[in-house]
C-alpha cells in the first residue's frame, strides 16, 4: 500500500470522566474513500474537530502527507489541504455562490490582507470560482444568495468550496443529511468523482451511500475503533452486529 | 442607481444643504450642529467597520475617540505654551497644524485599537463587549486621576486648530473639513469592505467556523479591522476636540461609546451610510426633543426601543427594505 | 390703574438714565439635571429672585438659560449656541470648574462678559484672567484657605486632609496648607464621584490626627458624613461650606452637627440685603436658601447695578461699571480686587439646629478682606 | 495590622455588595443568553422604592421589602414588555435595547423623584460601631451587610442545587432547547428568572443607598463594575461571580488604600499620592485583563462560551 495521505496514531481525547476518543489510530490512502460509522454518540464529530485542528487530542499524533500536523490551528491544517465540510450546512448565508466559493479560493491563495481592489473585480478570485461552480454544476446558481439555495444546491456549494481549496484530502462530515433519496443520489455521483481529486474520510449515517462508495469502512463505538476492513468484512463482522443491533456478542 | 444608493445621496446632500442654507441664513449654530452630526457620523462610520461588517460589538469605542481627542487637546496646548511633548526618544513639538495634529491623533488611538483589539478579540460574544467597555472605563479612569492634563477637569485650548489656505474659526469652513474627512472615510470603508480583506471580514462574522476550513484566520483579519477602525474613530475624536476646542474624560465614557453605537444601529447596522443617517437623526431629535421636554432621553430611549424590536435594519432598511450583507 | 403708570414712568426714566435702550441678553449655563442639579437650581432661583425684586429695573434683562448637564461638552455646545444664535452680551450661571474652564475662555475671547456665579478656578484668576471676566462668588481657594488659617488659630497640631484627585481637589488641599502651620500626618486623594469611603475612614481611624480637613463637593461629602458618623472614629470635621450648604444639610442629618465649616456667605448674617434675600426666597420657594443662591442673587444685583451705568454695547464703560460693584451684597462689604475677583471676609460657621432643621450659625471669622493668591500673577 | 484587617473588611463588604448585582447578572445570561445593560436600572430602582417607603413610612425594614418587590416587579415587567422578545436576538440588539431600557428608567425616575439625591437614615438596630474582637471598631451596618451577602449567596447555593426551580435553571443553562422540550414552561421560568436577578439588584441598591445616597444614575458605575466580575468569574456561573466579586472588592479596596503608600517608598511622596490612587483606580481592570490572557472564559467559565 502507498504511504498515507491523512495518518492519525494512538489518539485519545476526554472530556472529565468521559473518553470521546479513546486511542483511535486511522489512515486514509491516495484514491480511497474511508468511510467512519458508529451509533449516535460514538464520538465521531469529536474525531473530526481533532483531525481538522478545532479540539487538541490529550495524547497521540496527526501526520498530514508525512509531516506532523497537531501544533497547526485548523486554518493553517485547512490551507495544507485538508479541507473540511460540516455536518450543519456551512456556507455563508448572506453571500451569493460566487463570493462563498471565492472566499474557498481567497482562502487557499494566503492572501487576505489585500485592501483596494474590489474582490468581484479579481480576475485571480472569480476565474477559479467559477470553474468550481461550473464543475459541481451550478454555473446558473452563482448569483444567487446561499440563503436561498434548496439544501441539494447548498451541498454542491460545500463541494465547490471544498474542491477551491485544492484539497488534498477530504474530511466529509455527514453530506448527505437531511437530503432526500434523489439528493443522495446525485451526491453520491458527485463523491465518487471528487475521489480523484482527493481521498475522502467520510462521516456518513446513510448505509446506502456508505456502502455504495466506500473501499474501507471504520465502525467507532464509545470512541474506540471496533473494526476496520472491506464493505464485505465489514457487513459480517459480528462485533460490528452486536455494537448496532445490540445482539449479545 | 438602487434605491439604498439614492438615498445615499440624499443623506449627504441633506448634510451639505443644512450647512449651505443655514450659512445663508447666518444661522451659525445650525451649521455648528451639522459640523457636529458630521464629526459623530465619521465615528459611526469607522465603528460601523467593525459592528456592521465585522460583527464584532464593541463597546469601548469611545476609548479611541477620546485618545485622538486627547492627542489633540495635548498637543494644541503644549503648542501653546512651547513646552515639547516628550524629548525621549525623540523630540515631540507641540502644533496646532490639523494637518500635523491628525497623523498623530490617529496613531495613538490605532496603537491602543491594536492593543485592545489584542486581547478583546481573544474572547468572543458578549465577554468581547464587557471586555471593551472594561477597557475603555480603565482609560477613562486613567483620564480622571492622571492630573497632568486637567483630569477630570478637561483640557482647554481656546482656539481651534489650523488648516492650511482656510479659516477654521469659520463655522461653514471648519464644516467643510468635516464633511471632507466624511466623506473620505466613506470612500474608505466602501473599498475595503469590497476588497478580499473585506470579504473575509464580513464572512467571518456570518459563519467563523467556515473561514477557518478555507484557511483564513478571523483574528488576523478582526485585528486589522479593529485597528482601522479605531483610527477612524480617533480621527473623529480630533475633529470633535477641535470643535470644542476642549476635552474631557467624557468624550471617554461608556456613554459616549453608547451613543457611538446608537448612531451605527439607528441608522442601519451594515450599511455604508447608516451612521450617516443615524448621526443626522440623533442630532435632529436632541435638537428638536431636547425643546420639548427636559426628559427627552426618555423618548430617545422609546424610540431605539422601537427599532431595536420593530426595525431591526434601522432607517435605513426603513426605507430602502432589506439587504443582504 | 396708578400703579401702572407710575411703572411705565420708572421705566421711562431707566430708558434715559442708562444708554442700553436694547436691553441686555443674559445667557445662564447651569446644572439643572443629574447629582449636581440642586446646586444650579439655587443659582438659577437666586439670580431670577433678584431679577424679580428688581421690579422694572430689570426689564432690561432677557434671561435665557439652558441646562448644561454637568457635561463640559454640553457646555460648551450651548455657549456656542448662545453666542452664535442667540446673541447674547453677557454669560453666567456655571457651577464647575472644570466647565467654566472649557466654556469662559473662549467666551471673552468672542467679546462677551462673564460673570462668574460660583466656579472660580486658579488658571483664570492669575495669567489667565481677563478684563471681561469676573468671579462675584470667590476665589476657588479661598474656602480652603480660611479652613487652614482657622485649624492653625484652634491650635490644631495634626491634620488628615483629604478631596477629590482632581485639578479643583488638588488646589483645595494647596489652599488648606498655605495658612496651616500644624502637621498634615496624611494626604489622601480620593476618586471623583466616589461613594464609598470605608477605607478613608479606616486610614483616619490609624493616622492619629487631631481633626480632619476634607473637601468634598455635592454628594461626595454627603456619603463620607454619614458613613463617617457610623464608623465611630469621631475626630472633628473641618471643611468649606461646599459639604455643609443648605441645600444639602437636610441630606447629611444629624452626622453634620457641630462641624465647622467656611463661607463668605450665611442666612444669619446681620444686613439689610442679607435679610431682603433670606425672607423672599423663603417667601418665594418655600425653602431656605443656600450659598449659591446668594452667589446667584449678588451676581444678579451686580449685572443690574452695571446696566444702570453703562451700555453693554460700550465693553469699558461697562466693565468699569461691573468694577465699581456699586450694589448692595448680601455679604455686606463687597469689592473686587485687580483680578476682577472678590476682597472679602470668610467666615467661620458650624452647623446647629434650628427648631428641627439644620442649619449654619456664623461663630467667628477666619480671614479679613482677603483676596486670593494669584491675583499677583494677573496683568490687569 | 489594625488598619490592613479594617481594610480587609471594607473590600469584603464592597464584594459581597457586588455580588449580589452580578448574580442577578450572570444568572440571567447563564439561562437565557441575555446581556443585560438595565441592571443598573433595577439596582436604582431598588434604591428609590426603598428611599421612597421608609420616607413615607419611617421603617426602613418597610423600604427594604420595597426594594425587593420594586425591584421585582419592575423586572417581571420589563420582562414580559421588552426583554423576551430579544432573546432570539443577537447581542448587538440586546445591548441597544438595553442602553435604551436605562435611558427610559433614568429620565423616569428623574421625572418622579426630581434630579436632588434621596437619602435614607440607618435603622437604630444596627447604627454605630461595634467592637470587634481584638480592639478593633467598626461600623454595624457593614457587618451586617458582610453576613446578609454571605447569607444570600448560601441560599443562591441551596436555590439551584436543591430546589426545582435550581434544577430547571441548571438545565436551562445547559440546553434551552431540551428544557422547552420536556415541557417546562420556559416563558414563566425566564420572567422568574429575571425577577430573581432584579430583586437582588434592587436590594443591593437599597443596602448601598442607605450608605451613600440614592440618586439617579447611581447604578451605572455599579454594573460596569458587575460586568468586570462576572467577566473574570466566568459568564453564566454563580460560583464565578462570588469569587470574582470578592477579588475585586478585595483589589479596589487595599489597592487604594496601600499603593499610594507602598509607592511613596519609591518616587517623591507628593507625586505617589495622584499617581498612586490613579494607578490603583485601573487596577481591577489589570486584573480582568490578567484572567482573560490567562483564561479567556473567565475563572469559572465554560470553554466553549469565550
Amino acid at each position: 500500500m502507498s504511504e498515507p495521505i491523512l495518518d492519525l496514531h494512538n489518539l485519545r481525547k476526554t472530556f472529565g470522566a468521559l473518553t470521546a476518543t479513546d486511542d483511535v489510530s486511522l489512515t486514509l490512502h491516495p484514491g480511497e474513500i474511508h468511510a467512519l460509522i458508529g451509533p449516535n454518540g460514538a464520538g465521531k464529530s469529536t474525531l473530526i474537530k481533532l483531525i481538522s485542528g478545532e479540539l487538541r487530542p490529550d495524547s497521540g499524533t496527526i501526520r498530514f502527507e508525512g509531516q506532523a500536523i497537531d501544533r497547526l490551528g485548523p486554518a493553517a491544517r485547512a490551507r495544507l489541504g485538508l479541507a473540511r465540510s460540516f455536518q450543519v450546512s456551512a456556507v455563508i448565508p448572506g453571500f451569493t455562490v460566487l463570493e462563498n466559493v471565492m472566499l474557498a479560493v481567497q482562502g487557499a491563495s494566503g492572501a487576505s490582507f489585500r485592501f483596494l481592489r474590489p474582490a468581484l473585480r479579481d480576475r485571480a478570485l472569480t476565474e477559479p470560482a467559477q470553474f468550481h461552480i461550473a464543475h459541481v454544476g451550478m454555473g446558473t446558481r452563482a448569483h444567487m444568495p446561499a440563503a436561498d439555495l434548496s439544501h441539494g444546491e447548498r451541498r454542491r456549494l460545500e463541494i465547490a468550496m471544498a474542491l477551491a481549496l485544492r484539497p488534498r484530502a477530504f474530511l466529509l462530515d455527514e453530506p448527505m443529511a437531511g437530503m432526500g433519496t434523489e439528493g443522495a443520489r446525485d451526491l453520491t455521483a458527485i463523491l465518487s468523482e471528487l475521489r480523484t481529486e482527493a481521498p475522502i474520510l467520510l462521516v456518513e449515517h446513510d448505509m446506502d451511500a456508505v456502502f455504495a462508495l466506500a473501499d474501507r469502512i471504520s465502525v467507532l463505538v464509545y470512541g474506540r475503533i471496533i473494526a476496520t476492513g472491506t464493505v464485505a468484512e465489514i457487513r459480517a463482522s459480528e462485533a460490528v452486529r452486536a455494537a448496532y443491533l445490540g445482539d449479545a456478542a | 442607481m438602487t434605491r439604498e444608493a439614492a438615498l445615499n445621496a440624499a443623506l449627504f446632500v441633506a448634510l451639505i444643504g443644512t450647512a449651505l442654507v443655514a450659512q445663508a441664513l447666518g444661522e451659525g449654530f445650525i451649521i455648528t450642529l451639522a459640523t457636529k452630526a458630521a464629526i459623530f457620523a465619521l465615528a459611526g462610520v469607522g465603528l460601523n467597520l467593525v459592528l456592521g461588517y465585522g460583527g464584532l460589538v464593541s463597546f469601548g469605542h469611545a476609548a479611541f475617540f477620546g485618545l485622538g481627542g486627547y492627542a489633540t487637546g495635548i498637543l494644541a496646548s503644549h503648542a501653546m505654551s512651547g513646552v515639547p511633548v516628550a524629548t525621549l526618544p525623540f523630540t515631540l513639538n507641540g502644533s496646532t497644524e490639523m494637518l500635523a495634529i491628525w497623523p498623530l491623533a490617529i496613531a495613538a488611538s490605532g496603537l491602543a485599537a491594536l492593543a485592545i483589539g489584542a486581547l478583546s478579540l481573544r474572547t468572543s460574544g458578549v465577554y468581547f463587549i464587557m471586555v471593551t467597555l472594561a477597557f475603555a472605563q480603565m482609560i477613562y479612569y486613567l483620564a480622571i486621576s492622571w492630573p497632568a492634563y486637567g483630569g477630570e477637569d478637561g483640557l482647554s485650548f481656546y482656539v481651534r486648530n489650523t488648516f492650511p489656505g482656510l479659516n477654521t474659526f469659520d463655522p461653514i469652513q471648519f464644516f467643510a473639513i468635516c464633511a471632507g474627512l466624511l466623506a473620505a472615510a466613506l470612500g474608505l470603508v466602501a473599498v475595503l469592505t469590497r476588497s478580499r480583506f473585506g470579504l473575509a471580514l464580513r464572512a467571518a462574522r456570518q459563519n467563523e467556523s467556515r473561514v477557518v476550513a478555507v484557511g483564513i484566520r478571523p483574528y488576523s483579519i478582526r485585528l486589522l479591522a479593529f485597528m482601522l477602525s479605531g483610527m477612524i474613530v480617533g480621527l473623529a475624536g480630533s475633529l470633535y476636540a477641535d470643535l470644542n476646542r476642549f476635552v474631557s474624560p467624557a468624550m471617554l465614557s461608556w456613554h459616549m461609546s453608547g451613543e457611538i453605537m446608537v448612531f451605527v444601529i439607528l441608522g442601519g447596522v451594515g450599511r455604508l451610510f447608516g451612521p450617516v443617517a443615524g448621526a443626522l437623526a440623533y442630532i435632529a431629535l436632541e435638537h428638536l426633543l431636547g425643546g420639548v421636554s427636559d426628559y427627552w432621553q426618555a423618548l430617545l430611549g422609546l424610540l431605539l426601543l422601537a427599532i431595536v424590536i420593530y426595525a431591526p435594519g434601522g432607517l435605513i432598511g426603513l426605507i430602502a427594505g432589506r439587504r443582504h450583507v | 390703574m396708578k400703579a401702572i403708570l407710575m411703572g411705565a414712568v420708572a421705566a421711562l426714566a431707566m430708558g434715559l438714565g442708562t444708554a442700553s435702550a436694547e436691553g441686555v441678553k443674559v445667557g445662564m449655563i447651569t446644572t439643572l439635571s443629574g447629582g449636581g442639579a440642586g446646586l444650579g437650581v439655587d443659582t438659577r432661583d437666586g439670580f431670577q429672585l433678584a431679577l424679580k425684586q428688581a421690579g422694572d429695573a430689570a426689564k432690561a434683562v432677557e434671561l435665557i438659560i439652558e441646562d448644561d448637564q454637568q457635561k463640559p461638552d454640553v457646555a460648551v455646545q450651548i455657549a456656542d449656541k448662545m453666542i452664535q444664535s442667540d446673541k447674547v452680551d453677557v454669560l453666567t450661571g456655571i457651577v464647575w470648574s472644570n466647565l467654566a474652564m472649557a466654556v469662559v475662555p473662549a467666551a471673552v475671547a468672542q467679546g462677551k462678559f462673564y460673570l462668574s456665579t460660583n466656579a472660580a478656578p486658579s488658571a483664570l484668576a492669575g495669567k489667565g484672567c481677563n478684563p471681561r471676566y469676573f468671579s462675584v462668588s470667590y476665589q476657588n481657594d479661598n474656602l480652603h484657605e480660611a479652613a487652614g488659617a482657622y485649624a492653625a488659630s484652634a491650635g490644631i497640631g495634626k491634620v488628615f486632609i483629604m478631596a477629590p484627585n482632581y485639578p479643583a481637589g488638588q488646589d483645595s488641599l494647596t489652599g488648606f496648607k498655605r495658612f496651616y502651620d500644624g502637621e498634615v500626618v496624611s494626604e489622601v486623594y480620593t476618586q471623583v464621584g466616589q461613594t464609598d469611603y470605608a477605607a478613608e475612614i479606616a486610614q483616619i481611624r490609624a493616622s492619629g490626627a487631631d481633626a480632619v480637613f476634607f473637601f468634598l463637593p455635592g454628594g461626595m461629602g454627603i456619603a463620607f458624613l454619614k458613613q463617617y458618623a457610623e464608623s465611630g472614629v469621631g475626630l472633628p470635621l473641618i471643611g468649606p461650606a461646599f459639604s455643609f450648604s443648605q441645600d444639602i444639610l437636610p441630606a447629611v442629618g444629624d452626622a453634620a452637627l457641630g462641624v465647622k465649616n467656611t463661607a463668605n456667605w450665611s442666612h444669619d448674617l446681620d444686613n439689610p440685603a442679607n435679610a431682603a434675600f433670606v425672607e423672599g426666597f423663603k417667601a418665594e420657594y418655600g425653602r431656605l436658601p443656600s450659598i449659591y443662591a446668594s452667589y446667584g442673587y449678588d451676581t444678579a444685583n451686580l449685572l443690574l447695578s452695571a446696566i444702570a451705568k453703562a451700555d453693554v454695547a460700550d465693553a469699558e464703560a461697562f466693565r468699569a461699571a461691573l468694577q465699581a460693584a456699586d450694589f448692595a451684597s448680601v455679604r455686606g462689604k463687597f469689592r473686587f480686587g485687580t483680578n476682577q475677583h472678590p476682597v472679602q471676609d470668610i467666615y467661620v460657621r458650624e452647623v446647629m439646629k434650628e427648631g428641627d432643621a439644620l442649619t449654619n450659625r456664623i461663630v467667628g471669622t477666619a480671614m479679613t478682606d482677603r483676596a486670593d493668591a494669584y491675583a499677583d500673577q494677573c496683568g490687569m | 495590622m489594625m488598619l490592613l484587617i479594617e481594610q480587609a473588611l471594607n473590600g469584603l463588604q464592597y464584594g459581597m455588595m457586588l455580588f449580589l448585582m452580578a448574580a442577578g447578572l450572570t444568572l440571567v445570561f447563564g439561562v437565557m443568553g441575555l446581556i443585560n445593560l438595565a441592571h443598573g436600572a433595577l439596582y436604582m430602582v431598588g434604591a428609590f422604592a426603598c428611599a421612597a417607603v421608609a420616607g413615607a413610612t419611617g421603617s426602613f425594614w418597610l423600604g427594604l421589602a420595597a426594594s425587593l418587590a420594586a425591584a421585582a416587579a419592575a423586572g417581571a415587567v420589563v420582562e414580559l414588555l421588552v426583554i423576551r422578545r430579544l432573546y432570539a436576538r443577537d447581542h448587538l440588539d440586546q445591548v441597544l435595547a438595553t442602553f435604551a431600557l436605562i435611558l427610559v428608567f433614568s429620565e423616569g425616575t428623574r421625572w418622579l423623584f426630581g434630579s436632588f439625591p434621596l437619602y435614607l437614615t440607618l435603622p437604630p438596630l444596627l447604627s454605630g460601631a461595634v467592637t470587634l474582637p481584638g480592639g478593633l471598631q467598626y461600623p454595624l451596618f457593614r457587618l451586617a451587610l458582610i453576613g446578609l451577602g454571605a447569607a444570600i449567596a448560601f441560599g443562591l447555593y441551596l436555590l439551584i442545587t436543591r430546589t426545582r426551580l435550581g434544577t430547571r435553571i441548571r438545565a436551562g443553562e445547559a440546553d434551552r432547547e431540551m428544557v422547552a422540550a420536556l415541557g417546562v414552561d420556559i416563558a414563566r421560568l425566564y420572567t422568574a428568572v429575571f425577577a430573581l436577578g432584579a430583586a437582588l439588584a434592587g436590594l443591593a441598591g437599597a443596602l448601598v443607598g442607605t450608605i451613600q445616597s440614592v440618586q439617579v444614575g447611581m447604578g451605572e458605575p455599579v454594573l460596569i463594575l458587575a460586568f468586570v466580575v462576572i467577566v473574570i468569574g466566568g459568564i453564566g456561573s454563580v460560583k464565578g461571580a462570588l469569587v470574582g466579586a470578592l477579588l475585586v472588592g478585595m483589589t479596589d479596596t487595599l489597592g487604594k488604600a496601600f499603593l499610594p503608600g507602598v509607592l511613596a517608598r519609591l518616587i517623591d511622596p507628593s507625586a505617589a499620592n495622584t499617581i498612586g490612587s490613579a494607578i490603583a483606580s485601573v487596577l481591577i481592570y489589570v486584573l480582568m485583563a490578567g484572567v482573560l490572557i490567562v483564561r479567556p472564559q473567565g475563572l469559572y467559565g465554560e470553554r466553549g462560551m469565550a
